[in-house]
């Protein structure tokens, strides 16, 4: 018991929803990769590798055959079989976008073996192996079968993975903290681990995952080594860790997150094209982000829809976002639209600290560019709510709020939820684009990464054109752990394999 | 009439005052609450200190026991000497070692004066515990005898009761005998048998005078009350406005008071001898009362309670001009009979008639227009007047409530000042300008405004001193001639009943034990209570008024029972 | 909880005596200091728009959390606003909150505890109700009414009013149970009064002096409550500065720039001090009984 | 006796069948839909809509209420929308920390306000009374988390005393528990110990002017045995009632601290039950924390008759 090594780690939020495929929350997915193991995963050159599976492409795109690695183990002992994997991705498929696009073209999905599943599709689908191979939203995580037949509206009920470490039921505490143990009999791959892909050997006995509402509260915490990592750290606070002895600040995810604004397509004011680029002329991003992160160090003006480091990133057509804000231009821009002063409707959420600042800077940045704005506070989950009201504003709609994502959960143009345009059918605000949509069924039929690229461009034109969401840019969030935790990797998930914790 | 006359000359000394001088803290320039005042007490002797309200009694007896609230009061000269100790300047421990072994106090209220969370043994073994080294065991055997010895019942259960379980009486008795379990060689009594009815009061008074005997104390006594002096003095110091006025052993004053002020005293005292009767009305009775029934209580979620019983069959009638009193010791249900009239409470039976309209079962709503038959008069001065109103808009409220214009009523007022002796400038002030007997006469206003035809006054001179007590009678008196008022007067004190009183009727425990002329009551009684009532009454044989003893005194003659 | 104990009316009683200062501290200057710094507060408030040097809203992300300078007299928070500005405007509505949230709770609460407290039939239903709302705890059911309706100022109020209204109504009517067994009102009742006129004449002012102190208690902890429900997200609209959200905006940079708490807390401690103080100096005033016994 | 806490508690099922009532429809009044707090940020409407069937969300108003309504006479609350755990299970595990929090405040917040007052009282108009009672004025005008974080400034960081955050259940070791649970405590205290310490005051400032206490000094009875056993006994009705309905600003006072200072208890699971619309959850805390007051203030009006013999039920 003496040597035993454990963990306690200060995560961003808290693990409420165990069930890492009906909910796209990050804290779940972070879950996901504890106990859960994936097919293939991607480098940190966004390039799938194989994981629990090596896979082979028939020639003519239409057959994927994925290969089961020996020594995969269940956390109550059954061997992985290919059944299990069968299971899993059809649950999946029932639950993520992208998921569901590959299903729309599937024939059949099947276990030919224990260890052999065959993927038969109707028409090639290139960004196939792109698509089960991602980190975010909903990476199709392994489950026993019997957990996989649960119905994708329902969450699972029973907690057992083949991952590296297992879920300790007991100590879970919903919302507070969880406890994952090292799994003796994980057969970690050989390679080198690189983002979730390679090689995941544990070398500590216990991980415990808390969360601490008050941000104050956690950097006291670590500073006085009653823990020995923060997740993140708010970069204002950072001098309060500067000066505590044996605590390192650095950057874990060098990609980061976007922040985005969203205008509501069906109703006025953002019904019309030139208000919409008004708004985009009235924000800037040095401003929102300075606001939001304080040091220049950690955000990054970034004009590209698919993030600035990632391949389809590009910035074409986004210098009035990132050169602003422009509020002459705005309301050069209102007046010939002839806005009539309709109120914009902004809703801003007061109890989630990452999504707080932006309403406030860009209902300020709006009347200066020339709005009306009335700014509406409401916590977060009033948010969630009422942006799914088409209804109009007065009857209880909306015009925009704010969100925030990974990079890599916007980084392409079948993940990025934003780019779709089928109207009622689109994510909230609901913008009725077929210009887009063409461009997004041809981003799926290109067979090159040159090809992909050509018409990512041609969506990040269009997207700043008509404005279907507002990039506000990217900023990253630095972590804290105590210098006697070393060997982390660099990953936009947090994970806990490779890393050594030594005495202190 | 039978005085104490011994001879107490040679006894030692227990207590000598002398030029005692009692102020407000802080500002000797202000008039003195006791103005170099001078007493002796001697070993056995009862003294009795008399004197209106707010004379300085209490405050004497307070400076004795070194109990003079701090932050009011200070002894600002003069000296306090017991036994030779001087009070005045000693440290607080060596006053608390002094009391209860040397000087102890008995007060007023029973009801206030025990702490209502302790047990009453426990408090009079505290006494014990804090003065002597006696073992748990031997302080409790003392405390039972001491108890025994103050002739409590029961003495193991009354033991471990706490106050409320108690009667007044008993709690009274529970007070003696801690201030007496250490044997002090003085006593302090401040107006211990004043919230007492009579047949209790002597029972406390020959208490006291048997213990006095037993160890020898020394008493100072503090009343009101000249019946009690008359009764239980030696000697006797009359204070006024702070200063001693006349002291002189007990026959000596009550016959040839030198002062004016102890002769205004002594004329203000009520005799028992009842006033001659107001000529029979010829009229039909303002109030008649038939079988009047009021039980409290009953019901009650889980079980159905008794309820009290407190008026049981209760029939009278009152013709215009004429008063009738109820007498009874408390509880004795006089103040139920009185707001069962008033329509305060709702009769459980029986029937209420008020110029010949029966009200006991009148709605609420139709009760309002027949209130202005009938008002009444409280005891409590302090708390009949609403505090937040001037005298004049709480005169005027009745007459308003019935429709008089706000002038008239308003000229009304200002002529029933003059009726009832306040200048006309009071209509614009606040009760608590008054003096109690000030605001009595400004309820008695509040009342006859509205002109009834039948007047309750429910204890309404009790809360009063004799002097003040004898000037709210007589403009009783006054206005029930003036007015042709009926009356109903209530009052545990025969000698008030005696002196405005046609008519009597004696109430025990919820019954009319006794009722007919005043004259024929008093000096005849035919029931035991009654006869109990009246022989109970101290000082009963002398008039004080006239300096004599009562030519004819009331009730049979016999032992005090 | 039909019944209140005797003793436990007498509770009550002691009760509105609870928030008052030693007497000392009322005598003399005291209440005129109050008077004073309270009439500065309240008039730099409702005057901030006249005198601050910027807009309280206005954000620069240059100049973010500066220290106090000539340029910003307090320094400038995490969003780069004046905090002299917004702490002198915050004032406005956390006072209007106070003073709102006050007047609300006992001009309800006085009116149910007057019906409770004459009305015998209505008073065991009345009280049901009050006690379930008194068990539900204040700051969730402010949570959840602010949800419900938004955080605006006037759903602020309402929130913080409701669990404040039994209280009220308990004082009330134990007020009105005690004085209506007073003499006077009997006497008032043998005079023909009809009972409106004795409930709101005779019985209304009695409950006056306990109401005072109990407002100014309601006030202070109104401001109190809107802080804490700021700090969990569920206060104001961030648009509109308060001492309250602003406290809670700044609590995380206690450590780095504690003038976000000091200043508004200042500010908000000095206030709910006068207001007790004056609570109480009025109460005495109101009550004619406590002239008689000073003399 | 008995019969009073039986009448008592009887008395509690109106009062709690109304709060039941009263949460219930202010709940679904309230806008939020839990189904989107579980899905996240990228699901789709009608994902969304299938979800909210699967929870029972699109039920009529009347089938939902009934449903709870039946299994929660049956003592089960349901299950928690968003971690899909037993209410229960949640609570009672969350329970622990905050009932242990709370009672040592209570401990610590007689222990200091009781004698603060009573020696107020006693020094009434002097130096010592005005210290105490501006004291408890600062107590009330301070916002909680400020004097969390200053006790935390102090003796977490500054002299390293206790931890910074935390909590450890007294199975854990006395020691553990007390150090962790000691600057909650005493943050929640501050508005308790003002709350107290005024009331006793108040209270004992009555009562020193009562006749009984005249007759305790004319019996020679030590000054600190007057007011402690003479005075205080008699003071302590309305001090415990001022403990039964303060219990209510300790609730709201628990809330902030277990966030501050990370204690993983009940007033947190509430907020962020509330936050996420996790409506079983909800209203089970808050049926819990009514029924705890209307408990504590049971347990309050019955010990009345144990300082007070007066008092017979
Ligand atoms: N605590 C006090 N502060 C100021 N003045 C007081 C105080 N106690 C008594 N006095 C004043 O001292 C005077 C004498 O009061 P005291 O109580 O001795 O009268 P008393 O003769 O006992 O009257 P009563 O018959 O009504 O008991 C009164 O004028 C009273 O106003
Ligand atoms: N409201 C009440 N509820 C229940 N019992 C009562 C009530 N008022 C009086 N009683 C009881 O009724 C009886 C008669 O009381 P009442 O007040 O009429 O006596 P009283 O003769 O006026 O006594 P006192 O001389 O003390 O004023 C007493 O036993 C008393 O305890
Ligand atoms: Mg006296
Ligand atoms: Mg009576
Ligand atoms: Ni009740």
């Amino acid at each position: 018991q003496e040597d035993e090594t454990t963990i306690t780690a200060v995560m961003h939020s808290g693990l409420r929803v165990l069930d890492p495929v009906i909910t796209t929350a990050h804290i779940t997915r972070n879950h996901g990769y504890m106990v859960y193991d994936v097919l293939t995963a991607v480098n940190e050159d966004f390039e799938p590798q194989p994981q629990m599976a090596d896979w082979e492409v028939s020639d003519d795109g239409l057959t994927y055959t994925f290969t089961l690695r020996d020594g995969l183990m269940f956390h109550d002992g059954a061997p992985v079989t290919a059944a299990d994997a069968v299971a899993s991705l059809n649950r999946w498929g029932n639950r993520d976008s992208g998921g569901q696009l590959i299903f729309d073209v599937t024939e059949s999905l099947e276990a030919q073996d224990e260890k052999t599943l065959v993927w038969t599709l109707t028409e090639p689908f290139p960004p196939l192996m792109d698509v089960i191979s991602k980190q975010s939203a909903v990476p199709p995580f392994i489950m026993p079968a019997r957990v996989a037949e649960t119905s994708p509206d329902e969450t699972i009920t029973e907690y057992v993975g083949s991952g590296p470490f297992i879920f300790n039921e007991e100590e879970y505490e919903p919302g507070v903290s969880v406890t994952y143990e090292k799994f003796d009999d994980y057969v970690p791959r050989e390679e080198d681990p690189s983002w979730m892909a390679g090689g995941k050997v544990v070398n500590v006995d216990r991980v415990v995952w808390t969360t601490m509402p008050d941000n104050l509260t956690a950097m006291n915490a670590l500073a006085a080594g009653e823990i020995d990592y923060l997740e993140q750290v708010q970069i204002d606070l950072m001098p309060i860790l500067e000066n505590a002895p044996g605590v390192t600040v650095e950057m874990r995810d060098p990609l980061g997150y976007v922040t985005i604004g969203r205008p509501n397509f069906l109703h006025p004011p953002f019904d019309n094209k030139q208000i919409r680029q008004a708004a985009l002329a009235a924000l800037g991003q040095e401003q929102m982000l300075a606001t939001m992160q304080g040091d220049p160090e950690y955000y990054n003006v970034c004009g590209a829809i698919f993030g600035c480091a990632t391949p389809l990133g590009d910035e074409s057509g986004s210098e009035i976002v990132t050169g602003g804000p422009d509020p002459e231009r705005s309301k050069e821009l209102l007046e010939e639209a002839g806005y009539d002063g309709t109120p914009v409707v902004l809703m801003a959420p007061t109890d989630v600290v990452s999504l707080v600042n932006q309403p406030v800077v860009a209902a300020q940045a709006l009347r200066e560019g020339g709005f009306e704005v009335e700014m509406q506070s409401m916590d977060w989950q009033s948010v969630v709510q009422r942006r799914a009201q088409q209804a109009p504003i007065g009857e209880g709609g909306w015009n925009m709020f704010f969100t925030n994502w990974m990079v890599p959960e916007i980084s392409d143009p079948l993940i990025n939820v934003m780019v779709n345009g089928r109207g009622d059918d689109a994510w909230f605000g609901w913008p009725d684009d077929p210009e887009i949509e063409e461009m997004r069924a041809a981003f799926v039929a290109a067979e090159s990464a040159e090809a992909q690229k050509e018409v990512a461009v041609e969506i990040q034109e269009h997207v700043m054109d008509n404005v279907n969401y507002i990039m506000m840019g990217e900023y990253l969030i630095p972590q804290a752990r105590r210098d006697a935790i070393q060997n982390m990797i660099q990953s936009p998930v947090p994970v806990f394999w490779n890393m050594t914790k030594d005495a202190e | 009439m039978k005085f104490k006359t011994r001879d107490l000359s040679t006894a030692q000394r227990v207590l000598k005052i002398r030029k005692l001088k009692v102020g407000l803290t802080g500002r000797p320039d202000a008039q003195p609450v006791l103005n170099e005042i001078d007493l002796d007490i001697r070993a056995g002797e009862t003294h009795c200190l008399v004197g209106e309200s707010g004379s300085g009694k209490s405050v004497t007896s307070l400076a004795t026991m070194g109990l003079l609230p701090k932050d009011a009061l200070e002894v600002q000269g003069g000296l306090i000497d017991l036994e030779g100790f001087e009070i005045t300047n000693a440290t607080a421990a060596q006053m608390r070692d002094l009391r209860a072994q040397r000087v102890a106090m008995i007060f007023q209220e029973p009801m206030t004066a025990l702490n209502p969370v302790l047990r009453v043994g426990e408090q009079i073994e505290e006494v014990l515990n804090m003065h002597t080294d006696l073992s748990k065991s031997e302080a409790k055997a003392r405390t039972i005898d001491i108890m025994e010895q103050v002739h409590l019942p029961d003495v193991q259960r009354v033991y471990s009761a706490f106050p409320h379980q108690l009667s007044g009486g008993q709690r009274q008795r529970i007070m003696i005998a801690m201030a007496l379990v250490l044997d002090p060689d003085l006593l302090i009594a401040d107006e211990p048998t004043t919230a007492l009815d009579v047949t209790t009061q002597l029972q406390i008074l020959k208490l006291i005078e048997e213990m006095q005997e037993r160890h020898g104390t020394a008493v100072l006594f503090i009343t009101h009350d000249m019946g009690v002096v008359a009764e239980i003095a030696d000697t006797v110091s009359v204070m006024q406005k702070g200063e001693i006025v006349e002291s002189a052993p007990i026959r000596e004053l009550l016959t040839n008071p030198q002062k004016d002020y102890t002769r205004k005293l002594l004329k203000a005292v009520p005799n028992l001898a009842p006033r001659p009767a107001r000529a029979v009305s010829e009229k039909d009775a303002v109030l008649n009362v038939d079988r009047l029934e009021m039980t409290y209580g009953g019901g009650g979620w889980f079980r159905k309670s008794e309820g009290v019983r407190a008026a049981r069959d209760v029939t009278f009638d009152i013709a215009p001009g004429r008063t009738l009193g109820i007498v009874g010791e408390s509880g004795s249900g006089k103040s139920t009979v009185a707001r069962c009239i008033m329509r305060l409470i709702d009769p459980t039976g029986g029937e209420v008639t008020v110029a010949a309209t029966e009200i006991s079962r009148l709605s609420r709503r139709n009760l309002q227009s027949h209130r202005k038959h009938l008002q009444i008069v409280f005891q409590d001065p302090y708390r009949s007047l609403n505090p937040r109103w001037t005298v004049a808009r709480s005169l005027c409220e009745g007459p308003i409530n019935f429709g008089t214009p706000k002038s008239e009523a308003m000229e009304r007022a200002a002529e029933l000042m003059e009726l009832v002796d306040l200048p006309k400038d009071a209509l614009d002030r606040y009760p608590h300008q008054f003096s109690g007997g000030q605001r009595q006469r400004i309820a008695i206003a509040r009342a006859v405004a509205m002109k009834p035809d039948l007047l309750v006054a429910d204890e309404a001179v009790s809360a009063l001193d004799v002097s003040v007590q004898a000037q709210v009678l007589d403009l009783l008196d006054d206005v029930q001639d003036r007015f042709g008022i009926a009356m109903l007067f209530i009052t545990h004190d025969l000698r008030v009943a005696a002196q405005i009183c046609d008519d009597v009727l004696v109430m025990q425990k919820g019954q009319v034990v006794e009722q007919g002329p005043a004259a024929a009551v008093l000096a005849n009684p035919r029931h035991d209570y009654t006869r109990s009532l009246i022989e109970a009454a101290p000082g009963r044989h002398w008039d004080f008024a006239n300096f004599r003893a009562l030519e004819r005194a009331p009730a049979v003659e016999g032992p005090i029972a | 909880m039909t019944e209140m104990p005797s003793s436990r009316r007498s509770a009550f009683q002691v009760l509105t005596g609870v928030f008052s200062l030693p007497a000392g501290a009322r005598l003399g200057a005291g209440p005129t200091i109050a008077a004073l710094v309270l009439a500065l507060i309240v008039l730099a408030s409702i005057c901030a728009p006249l005198y601050v040097p910027y807009d309280p809203l206005a954000m620069d992300a240059m100049s973010r959390l500066r220290p106090p300078s000539d340029e910003f007299l307090l320094g400038t928070d995490p969003y780069g606003r004046d905090i002299f500005s917004r702490v002198m405007t915050g004032g406005r509505v956390s006072l209007l909150i106070g003073i709102g949230a006050a007047i609300v709770s006992v001009a309800v609460g006085l009116v149910i505890g007057l019906l409770a407290g004459f009305f015998r039939a209505a008073d065991g239903i009345i009280m049901r109700i009050m006690d379930s709302l008194m068990a539900i705890p204040a700051i969730l059911l402010a949570i959840a009414l602010v949800a419900l309706n938004g955080p605006s100022l006037s759903s602020v109020i309402i929130a913080i009013t409701i669990p404040e209204v039994p209280r009220v109504v308990r004082l009330v009517r134990s007020v009105v149970l005690s004085a209506r067994e007073e003499p006077y009102v009997e006497a008032a009742i043998a005079l023909g009064s009809s009972m409106p006129k004795i409930l709101i004449q005779h019985l209304m002012p009695n409950t006056l002096a306990p109401l005072i102190v109990q407002g100014t208690y309601i006030c202070a902890s109104a401001i109190l409550i809107e802080a804490i429900l700021s700090f969990l997200g569920a206060g104001v609209s961030t648009e509109i500065p308060t001492w309250g959200n602003i406290m809670a905006e700044g609590r995380s940079y206690f450590q780095i720039k504690p003038g976000l708490i000091f200043w508004p807390g200042l500010l908000l401690s000095l206030c709910i001090l006068c207001i007790n103080l004056l609570g109480d100096t009025a109460r005495d005033l109101l009550d004619p009984r406590m002239k008689k016994r000073e003399g | 006796m008995f019969g009073y806490i039986l009448k008592r508690l009887l008395a509690t099922i109106p009062v709690l069948l109304i709060v039941a009532v009263f949460v219930f429809l202010l709940l679904r009044l309230t806008p939020g839909d839990p189904a989107a707090i579980l899905a996240g940020d990228a699901a789709t409407p009608a994902q969304l809509e299938r979800i909210r069937d699967r929870l029972g969300l699109n039920d009529p108003l009347l089938v939902q209420f009934v449903t709870w309504f039946g299994q929660m006479l049956k003592g089960d609350l349901g299950t928690s929308l968003i971690s899909n755990t037993d209410v229960v299970d949640m609570v009672s595990d969350r329970l622990g920390p905050t009932i242990n929090i709370a009672l040592m405040t209570i401990v610590i917040s007689v222990l200091l306000a009781v004698p603060m007052g009573v020696i107020a009282a006693w020094r009434h108009r002097t130096w010592i009374d005005f210290a105490v009672m501006s004291f408890s004025v600062l107590g009330f005008s301070v916002p909680v988390f400020v004097i969390g974080y200053i006790l935390i400034q102090i003796f977490a960081i500054e002299l390293r005393w206790v931890p910074v955050q935390g909590y450890a259940s007294p199975s854990d070791g006395i020691g553990a528990f007390f150090s962790r649970a000691i600057l909650p405590s005493l943050t929640l205290a501050t508005i308790y110990v003002a709350l107290i310490a005024r009331m006793t005051r108040a209270s004992m400032l009555e009562v020193l002017g009562e006749d009984y206490i005249r007759t305790a000094r004319a019996k020679g009875v030590r000054e600190n045995v007057v007011l402690f056993r003479h005075a205080l006994r008699n003071a302590a009705v309305p001090i415990l009632t001022i403990i039964g309905t303060g219990f209510a600003l300790l609730i709201s006072g628990v809330v902030v601290t277990e966030s501050v200072f990370n204690i993983p208890g009940i007033g947190r699971l509430t907020v962020d039950a509330i936050l996420a619309r996790d409506y079983p959850v909800i209203q089970a805390m808050i049926l819990l924390t009514a029924g705890i007051y209307v408990l504590v203030n049971l347990i309050v009006d019955v010990s009345y008759s144990f300082f007070d013999p007066r008092i017979r039920y």
